[in-house]
């Protein structure tokens, strides 16, 4: 198991090799790029393949032809490249093809800003793309999650046959940190007996999500949706925080669960009792943990790189008899520590 | 915090002064004392204008923000580094400034520790050209705030230079202990 | 008694789905016929298109698998980029293809994929209801062009089989019809060469087949088929637009 | 004269007509009988007069007729 | 005023060329064919311009090109389609740009199928696109309202320089139905300044969503959260049938809410007392006036033609304290009376 | 004293943010140069792709649109059917508008939109970082064709004035260069022809523009021109491929 | 709801036959008596097979589901078309068959007020040729259910026939009285 | 001989070199200054040779240079 001294984005395309990705295909964007261009040399010399597409539309659905031939898949992007895969997405969804997606999140709307933010929550947890379905989404927080989570998320789209995405701001994808490899050996990977081979080998396999006959489009639907209620039961990972005894809680995913933790650390040297409250995978959400959290505390701040998205998860979570406090900050520049401590006393005061 | 293992830095100048590879080094040199470190780096539309900055966290604990918001120290190697940066240094902290390229005048806080350091004059003094001023920031900064051991530092240069360029560890080397050495002179007098 | 025809091996006892006279039937029938003539029924891997052709999974039993409209191509390199062992085709109508999956298509020619491409032009979306497509000929009138498609509001019908050519990646761009019996065999020669090509490796192989779509054009089949002959040759002028040889790549 | 055989899955058969005008010998007609698709399909008329060129299999797009001969 | 027998479709296009469109690029797809084909014929005699755009991402690039121009522009597509929008969707949100987008939902996800659906209420409402920003949803019943509804899209697309939707089903959008042409004289619609006019007159105008210096993006995110906050003062539309003495309330939109009425008159003839809520405007949500409901009927049930989307914001408005069903399908086929009666009894038994 | 050379008008007093040697520069100036010879600079709406020509509205004072990455020509049109009576232009580079606005680009100018379009060709993504480009060379090493383009894995560059010269729609269609005072001339004669077709109606004018990026080709602003000479020019042939003639179209 | 004006009916057969038009001119025909209406064609998928249906919903006050769940009354000009709504017609509901096409044998229902018509032979008899059908059945229908005036209906016909096909319109008239006076006989005996 | 100009904008220019290479008249030098930009720019050397062509200008892709003459 090496110990390595990575960007977050690093750890993340070496991740991905361990976890035997297979193909890739890319299209420039900042502030994703040292993804491709990691892998674009790396790739090769483990026998996978990379591609530049065209176009993000033409690479989701690269992902989608390869993924069918049973071979991990995975593709990064950044916030306005990922809506351009949204109808490939719902495709994948669809005919129950695993593939990963990393969004390194840049400002939006339109072509914004290329600084750290993390305003596509809404679109990456309540489906950017058409149609009834769930991607999971996982938020990692250091260059290690960063490898440990392109992991798992291969592991779940497999499991699962789905796509799964990675949801990061560029701050953790340019952060460098030591990083244990765990799987310097590689991972083995399951055979998928569902994808097609060399060859045609019994019957015929046909992929694809159009149902038209009968009812066989609703049985699909609810198919998919069992899918996401078996996440619901065994995906959920969390971090909390000094919780249990805590007066307030802080909640935030990605970098500014990073820097809520050095504000809680502060809270607390100046007496508040602070806590935080991490979702780590973002689908499946963790609403079990968080509702036992909220019959112990009475205040939330959530803090977003945004105008407040996961809040109202975080408010249909929690509920109506809770403090459920609000700061956003869609700029560039993430809070730092001193802001956030000032939010929390800010909040306990009033 | 103050009673744990707890360092955090900005560097900050124009790129090609080897801001960054100064704060790799450290980071570097951490780890190999088994300590957490975070390297940040300056990105987007910033690098354009040909500055480059980065924080560098060491702690003997996870890390929280790897953006210091007041880092305690700072080497700073350009003008526009010095306005930028200058202001958000911590009370006390130290600011080493590459003094063959900065004039003084634009210094306006008292309550710093500022070090004016002729790190190009002191590079071209031990290698020959001023290519090293960077190294002999980083010695300074090591020896004075004892953040890592020298001899880390110089472990660390070994381990991540790569074989193409081996021959300039020594060099490296050089300019490092030029650096400490002057901090064990400006402690003197 | 001998057989003199018989349907191919490798499509299924099941009826087309298609309007009668309609001759997407006929482009099924000399793709599956190549497939039996090279004994590729199991390598083949059909990349199927959204339009009247989608459910070629149900005529074919060969491995399937849907594209999202119009990237059969894109689709395609991913499984041939994965599958390289694999017979790759799509099969894509002229929405598909030319109109949204335009980028798609001219890129994979571009980039010389190894697959068939087999392309059913017939001058209109037929699976929508008949609107406007970019093959549409001036002065036709469809569903979304109803004072008949004029240049200057909407530009020329666009020919894929001469542009193609243009393009280095391309291996063999071809246009054929299925109106007479000679037409219908150098359309069966075009499909073999397409796969030949593949097999070959010699890269990216395209196949335009003029088709009818009686029902979008309000015509009986019989006048759909006049019309392919005395409207649509005449703006689409069959043959090969190019050719590659082996000697060509070595 | 060899023996021909002109088979058409009449239960299938469109009705389009194409096999009828392909055929120079004039062997097919369409007939008045309605299938289960609800279209009036092809039937051998003179099949006397079918060289058993199988230019009407080949011709019908809905691949629904088989020629044999002896 | 005219009064007239009409298909919804129709009625939305005439609505269209009433409210004085000027620009409609399309792209063919089942089952919103009829809205470009009828365009395509009608809009020329006004003076206005059609267009079949290559594809759908060509097209909402279109609208945003005549939109800046100062006309009256609208596309219509239908799930697949909105999907492949999203980009330029965000786009036009952030360059303030006004723009009718209609979705005739079709099932997802992926190619699905074609029946009535409800699937894309996520996408419609918490953004499909990337960044922060609310597209105005509107979810018409009738074939009045698919008149009255996209005329209110243009009035508040243009008051708050905004794309703005109609979110329907096939069901609203085939049926046949009397409608009130109110405007058969057109309507007047107010200059733009900010447009792009014949010439560039005085300064230079620009266009753009691009925002680099300083925190102008950070102004230019709660500038847009800040329009969408006074949209939710002024623009929330919504019908309570019968809720005032409701025992239990019905919740759903679209073709939903129209054969839940029904399923109300049931469920009144035979003694239990229903009521119908029914969110017009799905953005902004009709929430103040749900949260009074919830103070005087304990009981909920949403009904939806997917697996659950709109209930996640029922639970986060109503509260957890409260009662609240859900009845979904997904399927081609929208429930009928008789069953929703049946589920608010079953609902009300247990 | 008389003035020999001198900014143009419609460029406003503000430093490009381009690289040294960048010339991006040059094609900014003879852009603005050809608005100014016209006297249009009122009439003119630039639409500007993205890529290292996005700040365009920062320096020209003309009414300015920014298009999404690569649908220049699809907002284009939208603007040109709106306001007929304003020139029209795009600004776009050839990852903008050879990769991902392909589809875009080539039905823009199969409709003949009456629009002028400037192309901004480097053989790579600049504003990105130097990834490969649909015009990157063979051989050339990008940040994503480490290894340096290879056909067989990453196809061929490709070559839009000539493919565009083909279709109906396009009625001028050019390739120039920036490295010496005769291509210069050349190169501001094809972009006053491209408005010039334009004011007159004639439809969709494309003028492709071999430009250096130094930065991204990690060479020195000389080098690089000297690139653009010996290895751009002999796979990118300078010269008009089309130019419609007012007679063609009446 | 019975006490009241409403009537809902679905209309059933083979694309070609005029089973829309149908539905469409009874619902113009309410519109002219102020009624409320709705009109739902089938769709999609449908549609290719080559079947055609509609819903048609009559009422003095707002419709709520334009598609009934057992519709009172029926016009069935296909045998796919009774296969598939027989089953769902409502208790005694009328369902008129058009004879001339649709076999006696698949009727399954004892139930319901099924009335035979011979709508392709009666259409003969006073156009000419069986292109009316339709009409005859909606004549039979309005006459038996009266849920419009036969007036109205022939009204709506002139509104609703464009210039062109004008002089159509007494054939329809005929048609309809046809199918009116038919149910009147029977009726009788 | 008439009296030239050539004017350089030395704050704005990029010390890119190619109007030095371009005159042919080797009228322009690049400078030992750093401007503001952070680049040494370009200054005119020899003006007694220049010819007033307006190469340089034409050629400079930052458009800084001025040219005039008589
Ligand atoms: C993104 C998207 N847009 C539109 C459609 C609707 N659609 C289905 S098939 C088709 C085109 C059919 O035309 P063509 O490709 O020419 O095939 P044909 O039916 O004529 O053989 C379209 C536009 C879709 N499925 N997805
Ligand atoms: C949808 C989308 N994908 C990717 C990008 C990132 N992007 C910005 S500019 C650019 C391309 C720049 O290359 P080019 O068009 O050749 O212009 P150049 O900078 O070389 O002049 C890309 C890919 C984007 N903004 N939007
Ligand atoms: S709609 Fe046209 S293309 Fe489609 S099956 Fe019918 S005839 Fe063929
Ligand atoms: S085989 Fe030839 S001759 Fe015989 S019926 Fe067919 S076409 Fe006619
Ligand atoms: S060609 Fe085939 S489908 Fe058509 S009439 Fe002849 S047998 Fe029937
Ligand atoms: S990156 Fe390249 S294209 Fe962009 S400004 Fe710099 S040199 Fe020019
Ligand atoms: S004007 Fe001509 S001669 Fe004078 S400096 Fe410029 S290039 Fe040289
Ligand atoms: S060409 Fe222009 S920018 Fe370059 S060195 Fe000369 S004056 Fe400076
Ligand atoms: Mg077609
Ligand atoms: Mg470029």
């Amino acid at each position: 198991m090496e110990k390595l001294f990575l960007r977050g984005s690093e750890s993340l395309a070496l991740g991905a090799i361990d976890a035997s990705l297979k193909f890739y295909a890319g299209y420039p964007i900042t502030p994703q790029n040292d993804i491709p261009e990691f892998l674009s040399k790396e790739l090769p010399k483990v026998g996978g393949k990379f591609v530049q597409a065209e176009s993000e539309v033409a690479k989701i659905n690269m992902l989608l032809g390869a993924s069918a031939c049973g071979i991990r898949v995975m593709t990064s992007s950044s916030s306005p490249g990922i809506s351009l895969m949204q109808e490939g997405i719902s495709y994948l969804a669809g005919s129950e093809l695993p593939a990963v997606i990393v969004n390194v999140m840049r400002w939006g709307p339109g072509l914004g800003g290329i600084g750290a933010s993390q305003g596509d929550y809404h679109q990456a947890t309540k489906g950017g793309g058409h149609g009834d379905y769930f991607v999971p989404v996982f938020a990692p927080y250091s260059a290690q999650e960063m490898y440990d989570l392109i992991i798992k998320a291969f592991d779940v789209a497999d499991e699962y046959r789905t796509p799964a995405m990675i949801l990061v701001d560029v701050m953790i994808s340019l952060m460098k940190e030591k990083v244990l490899r765990r799987y310097d050996k590689g991972i083995k990977v399951k055979e998928k007996k569902w994808a097609f081979g060399s060859k045609k080998e019994g019957d015929q396999k046909i992929i694809k999500s159009l149902y038209l006959k009968g009812n066989d489009l609703e049985r699909h639907n609810w198919k998919l949706y069992e899918k996401y209620q078996k996440m619901c039961q065994k995906e959920v990972l969390y971090e909390a925080y000094l919780c249990d005894d805590a007066e307030i809680i802080l909640i935030g995913f990605g970098m500014i669960a990073r820097i809520g933790k050095s504000a809680v650390d502060l809270a607390r040297e100046r007496g508040i009792k602070a806590g935080l409250f991490r979702p780590i995978s973002l689908i499946p959400f963790p609403e079990r943990e968080l509702e036992n959290l909220s019959t112990k505390c009475e205040n939330f701040l959530v803090v977003e790189m945004n105008t407040g998205q996961m809040v109202h998860d975080i408010k249909r979570v929690v509920g109506k008899d809770h403090n459920i406090g609000f700061y956003g900050k869609p700029s560039s520049y993430a809070p730092n520590p001193e802001e956030l401590y000032l939010k929390i006393k800010e909040y306990l005061e009033k | 915090m103050s009673s744990k293992y707890y360092f955090d830095f900005v560097f900050s100048g124009f790129g090609g002064q080897g801001i960054l590879i100064a704060g790799n080094l450290l980071c570097y040199s951490a780890i190999l004392e088994n300590r957490e470190v975070t390297f940040f780096p300056s990105y987007g539309v910033e690098m354009r204008g040909g500055s480059a900055n980065c924080y560098v966290v060491l702690s003997d604990s996870q890390i929280g923000s790897p953006i210091p918001s007041h880092p305690m120290g700072s080497i700073i190697m350009s003008t526009p580094a010095l306005i930028r940066f200058l202001p958000i240094i911590k009370n006390n902290g130290l600011v080493l400034i590459n003094s063959d390229i900065i004039s003084t005048d634009d210094i306006n806080r008292k309550d710093l520790d500022i070090r004016l350091i002729p790190a190009n004059k002191l590079s071209i003094d031990v290698i020959g050209n001023e290519r090293l001023a960077n190294m002999v920031m980083l010695g300074y900064l090591v020896s004075a705030t004892k953040c890592v051991k020298i001899e880390s530092l110089v472990k660390s240069i070994k381990e991540v230079v790569s074989e193409k360029h081996k021959k300039l560890i020594p060099l490296n080397e050089k300019a490092i202990l030029a650096g400490a050495e002057l901090f064990e002179k400006d402690k003197r007098c | 008694m001998k057989v003199v025809y018989k349907k191919p091996e490798v499509l299924k006892n099941i009826n087309f789905h298609f309007c009668p006279g309609c001759q997407h039937g006929l482009v099924h029938k000399i793709i599956a016929e190549a497939i039996d003539n090279f004994g590729i029924k199991d390598r083949c891997l059909a990349v199927i298109g959204v339009g009247c052709g989608v459910f070629l999974y149900d005529y074919f039993d060969v491995d399937s698998l849907e594209a999202p409209h119009g990237r059969g191509l894109a689709v395609a390199t991913g499984v041939k980029r994965a599958r390289p062992e694999r017979i790759v085709f799509t099969y894509q109508g002229d929405g598909d293809l030319a109109a949204i999956g335009l980028a798609e298509t001219v890129h994979a020619a571009n980039r010389g994929e190894n697959v068939s491409v087999f392309f059913v032009n017939n001058t209109i979306y037929g699976m929508t209801g008949g609107q406007m497509a970019p093959t549409t000929l001036l002065g036709q009138i469809t569903t979304t062009s109803p004072y008949g498609r004029e240049f200057q509001r909407e530009g020329y019908p666009i020919r894929m089989a001469e542009m193609l050519a243009t393009l280095e990646g391309v291996a063999f761009s071809a246009r054929v019809a299925l109106c007479t019996p000679k037409q219908l065999m150098d359309a069966k020669k075009a499909v073999k060469k397409a796969f030949q090509m593949q097999i070959e490796g010699l890269g990216f192989s395209f196949v335009e087949i003029l088709s009818s779509c009686p029902t979008n054009w309000n015509m009986q089949s019989l006048d759909a088929i006049k019309r392919v002959e005395e409207e649509m040759i005449p703006f689409f002028p069959l043959g090969i637009y190019k050719e590659r040889r082996v000697s060509d790549v070595l | 004269m060899s023996k021909k055989k002109v088979i058409i899955d009449e239960q299938r058969c469109k009705g389009c007509q194409i096999c009828i005008v392909q055929c120079k010998r004039g062997v097919l007609k369409l007939g008045n009988k309605i299938n289960k698709l609800g279209y009036r399909y092809v039937e051998v008329n003179k099949i006397e007069d079918c060289t058993a060129c199988g230019i009407c299999a080949e011709m019908c797009p809905d691949v629904v007729i088989e020629v044999w001969k002896e």
